[in-house]
């Protein structure tokens, strides 16, 4: 144990960590703030990303032999679209009629559904991980600049920009756009807003769509960021992203992004100051302690029983 | 009245259900082999070309006329390199009642399983678990045809501090009973050596990002790396150690023996070293083996070798026999020598290779070398 | 019909889209250059549907069940819950013919079938177990397998303190101290309604397992062996597996007793109020906060107890055996079979421990579609989202818990 | 002799909202005491923080000269207090028998080893509370459904249900949160033969109600509430002509 202040580069990987946490929490957290249920799948949704990504990476350089920079922005935007696809049919199929079950329903249906994606991936495509084209990461990967003797490179920079323009732009949406005032109508009260004109179902709809994308943008940049992509990376970042939407509050977009954030850092503090083989030990004990002493994250509101 | 019976009924399909799945047709005509091993999960390419390779031993003997005069059916089953689905792997597979197993692969899941058979006797040969635990059980029934961890890591650990002349080396490993152990080895040869391990952790096996440990390990002027654990984070880490602008030498056990590793490194990995057996490529007595795999399943993994080997040991063990039972055949075993792709073979009294043959390996042009 | 049949199309379409990529296309990689490119890999996905065509078989059996649901009804009990116990003073004749039956077939099962029985009563244990705080009390826990493992690492943690422990002395103390260690979980987090409750027992049961996976007692991630004095001794006459299988059937038909006989009960009244109507319930004079960590305890308990017989059978435990996706799958046992009523859990235990093993070692099955134990979990999955589509309330369990577990407000 | 339900100068806020403000109520055994007053007055919320529910903000409440304030909705119950809910909260999924025996819980000598084996005391025990709740729902005449779920009940039948459930936990004092709403004046005029009968029993009751007709025939002592403070107190005939009262009801005159 050493008290001495942590070098820069263990800083700037859990930001970078935390900024991916932050935006994969944002789809759980949407949904539990709109439909009042934990999207298991959601996590499964992230994988798919990243393996439509590679995918795309592959069908633009062998049919249209676009370049390195034009090929990796096209095929983000294709991620997102299939995790949107995913992330609809995840909708349609698991939740749309199960939405006035009792709340265990649609638990065990994304359950089910994780357990579909997850076993599709590996049957279709691999059962290892696979790598992400080094063509595509390795420019990024070059050291954008050195502060203190640790190396920023491009593609870090990339994920906490990308992270948190993303955030700031959905905040942006939910506060001030007509389908955000839709979305936060609905989440408040379904039958009201379905009353005044809103169209309940393409709201959601929506909120998973949203999520999904911004799930998408994420599982690109984790397996650039790692060189590789497996059909498991779905459970475990899928589970530190939800600890992080939990711990910032469920349902409250900030909160996600700052959960996301705590996250990030205390793993990687934890690696500093006590050993690498405690830091998931540390964030979940850290998770615990915030639930009791306030139950509903750091940046949830209290709601009074209804009598 | 027509509830209770409901149930009852219910009760009764439900015991013949149980009856039916568990079943197992009685045939005289073959002999049950158990193959278990890590086939899906971050180790199933080296696992899976393991159970590869012993397959095309099986489908050779069966070509041959099989052992004993009865064909040979490998009862293949997955442990998805979890020590938990291992024992159940086990249990099943003594249920199914196999003369002899091959497996598994990871040592984690060969120490509990081996308890399970050692239970019942059974004999069982591992040909990728290097843990020197494994066989220091004192199982009678239990054998290993690879190298031995605590050789593995004194070679390591030696070249580390002799050939490259370090003093202060990082050791990172996965939690399992193999990176561990290997990681303790290395630690243990290069202090005793006069070295000094100034970074010494453990990581999850899920754990992919390894920047936060790098940048400890940089922080505190380590002039190597030693990996204790599988390709799969392997390569991961070595990227990341690059990108983080070190080019300190990556060291590791014959975890990272795997083309794998030399896909998601990079055409340009350099200064990696690997321990690991024997070169087959060159050996002339691997030729027709490695033909036959490449025909079949395309580029074999590290470790084929060492499933066909096993699975042919074990099939002329079971033949000079001449009988299934298994303290024959472990007699056999301990008292024969036998010849394998890799050179001749025989066990001493723990079951381990009387004489390990492994070398450092490096890598040059993406491929792995044997180090000049 | 017409706009039916068009958003079918429409969504086939678009599943067909979306899964395009990863069925008809592989991915070369050029080393040298990290490039990438994709080629037509047909074969790919004529191998993933033609693995799946026996699926088809289950298709058929849900569209079945689906049209004759309404039938379904008298398979449930007449009185499906809780009756003062006045009324069922009566014992029916069929439960120690039943019991009989299930002890006897010891002698006529093959190994093989015994050790399916065992893991089967050991999940059947479990999910009773989970029944008592999800089914009855209704409080949602998703980290119920910490509660197994914790059983599980008691006994396999003594046993290396204390050289030469019986297995038998074990049982009461691992009961006694699992329920403890629900109730102290419980203490802190029973003010949480509700899904936060779900959260902080998902996050216990992680920060569990990664305990487990750090500590030196409990040798990290490499798991404990049982020493062989402390394993399952047999009883005189049968092997060791016979043993098992009558232990296990002993706790089961025990356990089945008593939370039958609780659930009946006025303290079993009285969680049923509570999951139906907390207020009302607590306005009524029942202590709430009690009653739940009473569920919470025992269900606790009943979990610690089933994680010890594991252990016994077993004689191996290791950290992910706290994992996830063994809540999720107990969890599945409950909501699948029906939640609350115990005999939906033990058949719903039945089928998702037993669909996945019938499918990978039947015969037929297997010369039909060499690869299809591969995809025994794809299958899995989707029956439990038709299941739940099909029949929320889950297979015994009646429409009127369709409302009974609220989300908060 | 202290009265049997005694507040002093309770209040609770919302956010900036004072829900109740101030209140005095005394409540004497065997008495029915009446609140009304307009929607959003805080009725509900004095029943609320009486039972437990809510925890007032400012003053006390005693029940039989013990102070109550603090304690939880079972101890009150526990203590005599029982009550209804406005919006019915039953327990849907239980019949009818078996949410008036949810009633007796606390009343139960709840010995564990009892239960698992079922000792002769456990049992007598068991048949006694079944007779007692045949005999509830005989009073509040829901004999027929005795074993109907709770949810399939008719309207009526579902607010007499409530009072049975409440019957069971031997209350001294019932808190009845609007019993006739909704109903015709049919229906009504049973539900004031019921709350008569209950009087009958020795019970005291506090009705929230908006019938004027059924408040006027049966209470003893009314108290009007408006915007949370209240504005009357007295005999239905004293209410009657208050002029506060009017002016509430009916707006102020100008």
């Amino acid at each position: 144990m050493n008290l001495s202040l942590p070098p820069p580069d263990i800083l700037l990987g859990g930001l970078v960590r935390g900024s991916i946490y932050g935006l994969v929490a944002l789809g759980y957290t949407m949904v539990y703030g709109i439909l009042g249920m934990i999207n298991f799948a959601h996590g499964e949704i992230f994988m798919i990303g990243m393996f439509a990504c590679i995918y795309a990476l592959g069908f633009f350089s062998t049919y249209l032999g676009t370049g390195v920079a034009t090929s990796l922005a096209l095929s983000a935007f294709v991620a997102m679209i299939f995790s949107a696809g995913f992330g609809y049919a995840n909708e349609r199929i698991a939740y749309r009629k199960l939405r006035k079950a009792h709340i265990l329903a649609p638990l065990t249906s994304a359950i089910g559904l994780s357990i579909i994606l997850q076993n599709f991936v590996w049957l279709t495509v691999s059962k290892n991980n696979i790598n992400f084209p080094r063509l595509y990461s390795e420019p990024l990967n070059q050291v954008a600049f050195t502060i203190a003797g640790a190396h920023c490179n491009y593609l870090q920079l990339l994920v906490l920009g990308t992270a948190v323009a993303l955030m700031a732009l959905l905040y942006f949406f939910i506060l001030h756009t007509r389908l955000g005032i839709a979305l936060r109508a609905t989440a408040q009260d379904q039958l009201m807003a379905g009353l005044v004109g809103i169209s309940v179902n393409k709201t959601i709809g929506l909120t998973f769509i949203v999520g999904s994308a911004l799930a998408a943008i994420a599982g690109v940049m984790v397996s650039m960021y790692l060189g590789v992509a497996g059909y498991n990376f779905g459970y475990i970042w899928g589970l530190k992203a939800f600890t992080a939407a939990v711990l910032g509050g469920i349902g409250n977009i900030p909160g996600a992004v700052l959960g996301g954030f705590i996250i990030g850092m205390t793993e990687d503090v934890t690696c500093f100051y006590v050993d690498a083989q405690w830091r998931n030990c540390v964030t979940f004990i850290i998770l615990m302690v915030v639930l009791i002493l306030r139950p509903r994250g750091i940046l949830g509101e209290r709601v009074a029983d209804k009598v | 009245m027509q509830r209770h019976l409901f149930y009852t009924l219910l009760l009764l399909i439900a015991t013949f259900a149980i009856g039916i799945t568990g079943c197992a047709k009685k045939d005289n005509n073959t002999i049950k082999i158990g193959v278990a091993g890590v086939m899906t999960g971050p180790d199933g390419a080296i696992g899976g070309a393991m159970i590869n390779g012993t397959q095309i031993a099986i489908e050779e003997w069966n070509a041959k006329g099989g052992v004993l005069g009865k064909k040979i059916q490998g009862v293949v089953r997955d442990d998805e390199g979890r020590p938990e689905k291992a024992v159940s792997v086990a249990r099943e597979l003594i249920a199914n009642q196999v003369v002899a197993v091959i497996g598994n692969f990871n040592s984690g899941c060969t120490i509990p399983s081996s308890q399970i058979y050692n239970q019942v006797k059974i004999v069982q040969i591992t040909p990728g678990s290097t843990n020197p635990q494994v066989t220091e059980q004192g199982f009678t029934h239990l054998f290993r045809i690879v190298g031995r961890d605590d050789q593995q890591g004194s070679i390591a650990a030696k070249f580390m501090r002799q050939k490259l002349g370090l003093t202060k080396i990082a050791i990172l490993s996965d939690k399992t009973a193999y990176g561990e152990g290997f990681a303790k080895e290395v630690q243990n040869t290069f202090t005793a050596d006069g070295g000094q391990v100034v970074v010494y952790d453990g990581v999850p096996r899920t754990e992919l990002d390894f920047r936060a440990n790098i940048a400890v390990i940089k922080k505190s002027g380590a002039q190597a790396l030693l990996w204790g654990g599988m390709y799969g984070q392997s390569g991961p880490l070595y990227l990341q150690l690059r990108q983080a602008g070190l080019d300190i030498p990556f060291v590791s056990g014959n975890g990272t023996m795997d083309p794998n590793f030399l896909d998601t490194a990079g055409a340009n990995a350099t200064n990696v070293y690997v321990t690991f057996g024997p070169d087959y490529e060159n050996l002339p007595s691997a030729q027709p083996f490695l033909q036959k795999y490449r025909a079949r399943f395309g580029k074999e993994g590290a470790f084929s070798v060492y499933g066909y080997d096993a699975a042919n040991v074990l099939f002329e063990a079971i033949e000079a026999a001449g009988t299934t039972d298994a303290d024959k055949i472990a007699e056999v075993m301990h008292s024969k020598t036998f010849n394998t792709i890799l050179g001749s073979v025989a066990f001493n009294e723990k079951g381990d290779l009387k004489e390990s043959n492994d070398i450092l390996w490096t890598v040059k042009d993406a491929k792995f070398v044997p180090a000049p | 019909m017409p706009t039916r049949y068009r958003a079918l199309i429409l969504g086939l379409l678009g599943l067909g889209f979306i899964t395009f990529p990863f069925l008809w296309l592989g991915l070369k990689y050029n080393y040298a250059t990290g490039a990438i490119t994709t080629v037509w890999n047909g074969a790919n996905g004529i191998k993933f549907f033609s693995n799946l065509l026996i699926a088809f078989g289950f298709v058929a059996i849900l569209v079945v069940t689906h049209y004759t649901n309404k039938y379904w009804d008298w398979m449930r009990p007449v009185k499906h819950t809780l009756h003062p116990v006045v009324e069922i003073m009566e014992q029916p004749w069929w439960k120690p013919v039943a019991m009989l039956i299930v002890l006897s077939a010891v002698f006529f099962l093959s190994d093989k079938s015994l050790d399916l029985g065992v893991q089967l009563g050991i999940y059947i244990l479990l999910a009773l177990g989970l029944n008592i705080t999800v089914g009855f009390t209704g409080l949602l826990v998703l980290g119920y397998a910490a509660f197994f493992s914790f059983g599980a690492y008691i006994f396999a943690v003594c046993q290396q303190l204390i050289p030469g422990l019986q297995w038998w002395i074990a049982f009461p103390f691992v009961f006694v101290i699992g329920g403890l260690l629900g109730w102290l979980l419980g203490l802190p987090c029973l003010r949480l309604r509700g899904d936060y409750l779900a959260i902080v027992t998902l996050g216990f049961a992680e920060s569990f397992k990664e305990l487990l996976s750090n500590l030196k007692i409990t040798n990290g991630d490499k798991g404990i062996t049982l020493s062989p004095a402390s394993m399952l001794q047999p009883i005189p006459g049968l092997t060791q597996i016979q043993t098992a299988y009558i232990v296990v059937a002993v706790f089961l038909f025990a356990s089945l007793f008593f939370i039958r006989r609780l659930y009946n009960s006025p303290i079993g009244r009285a969680w049923v109020a509570i999951r139906e109507d907390e207020i009302a319930a607590n306005s009524m004079g029942i202590d709430v906060v009690k009653l739940k960590l009473l569920a919470f305890a025992l269900s606790a308990g009943v979990g610690a107890l089933s994680g010890l017989l594991y252990i016994l059978y077993a004689s191996f435990i290791d950290p992910s055996s706290a994992a996830f996706d063994k809540s999720a799958m107990v969890l599945a046992m409950v909501v699948l079979g029906g939640i609350g009523s115990i005999y939906g859990v033990m058949l719903g235990a039945a089928l998702l421990y037993l669909i996945p093993e019938f499918l990978r070692d039947s015969q037929t099955i297997q010369s039909l579609s060499p690869h299809f134990s591969d995809y025994r979990l794809l299958i899995f999955g989707a029956i439990m989202v038709a299941m739940m589509l099909l029949r929320p309330q889950g297979l015994l369990g009646s429409h009127r818990h369709r409302h009974e577990i609220k989300r908060d407000t | 002799m202290k009265a049997l339900l005694h507040t002093s100068r309770l209040g609770k806020t919302f956010g900036g909202l004072k829900a109740v403000q101030s209140i005095d109520l005394t409540v004497e055994s065997n008495q029915v005491f009446s609140i009304i007053g307009p929607n959003g007055a805080g009725k509900t919320t004095l029943f609320n923080c009486l039972s437990g529910i809510y925890t007032a903000d400012q003053g006390d409440v005693y029940f039989e000269g013990i102070q109550i304030t603090h304690l939880r909705p079972h101890q009150i119950c526990h203590l005599g207090l029982a009550r209804t809910f406005q919006n019915i909260r039953l327990f849907p999924g239980l019949t009818a028998l078996e949410n008036v025996m949810v009633g007796q819980f606390h009343r139960r000598s709840l010995q564990p080893m009892g239960i698992l084996f079922k000792s002769r005391n456990y049992l007598n025990e068991e048949a006694v509370g079944y007779e007692a709740a045949l005999e509830l729902l005989d009073f509040v005449g829901l004999r027929d459904a005795v074993n109907t779920g709770a949810r399939n009940l008719a309207y009526g039948l579902q607010r007499r249900l409530e009072i049975a459930r409440a019957l069971a936990t031997s209350p001294r004092i019932l808190l009845l949160d609007e019993p006739a709403a909704g109903m015709n004046p049919n229906e009504a005029a049973e539900m004031v033969d019921l709350i008569q009968r209950l009087r009958g029993r020795g019970l005291a009751i506090v009705l929230i109600e908006h019938h004027m007709k059924v408040v006027m025939q049966i209470s003893d002592r009314i108290m009007v509430l408006d915007h949370g403070e209240t504005i009357s107190t007295g005999t239905p005939e004293e209410v009657r002509n208050d002029p506060k009262v009017i002016a509430a009801y009916l707006g102020k005159e100008s």
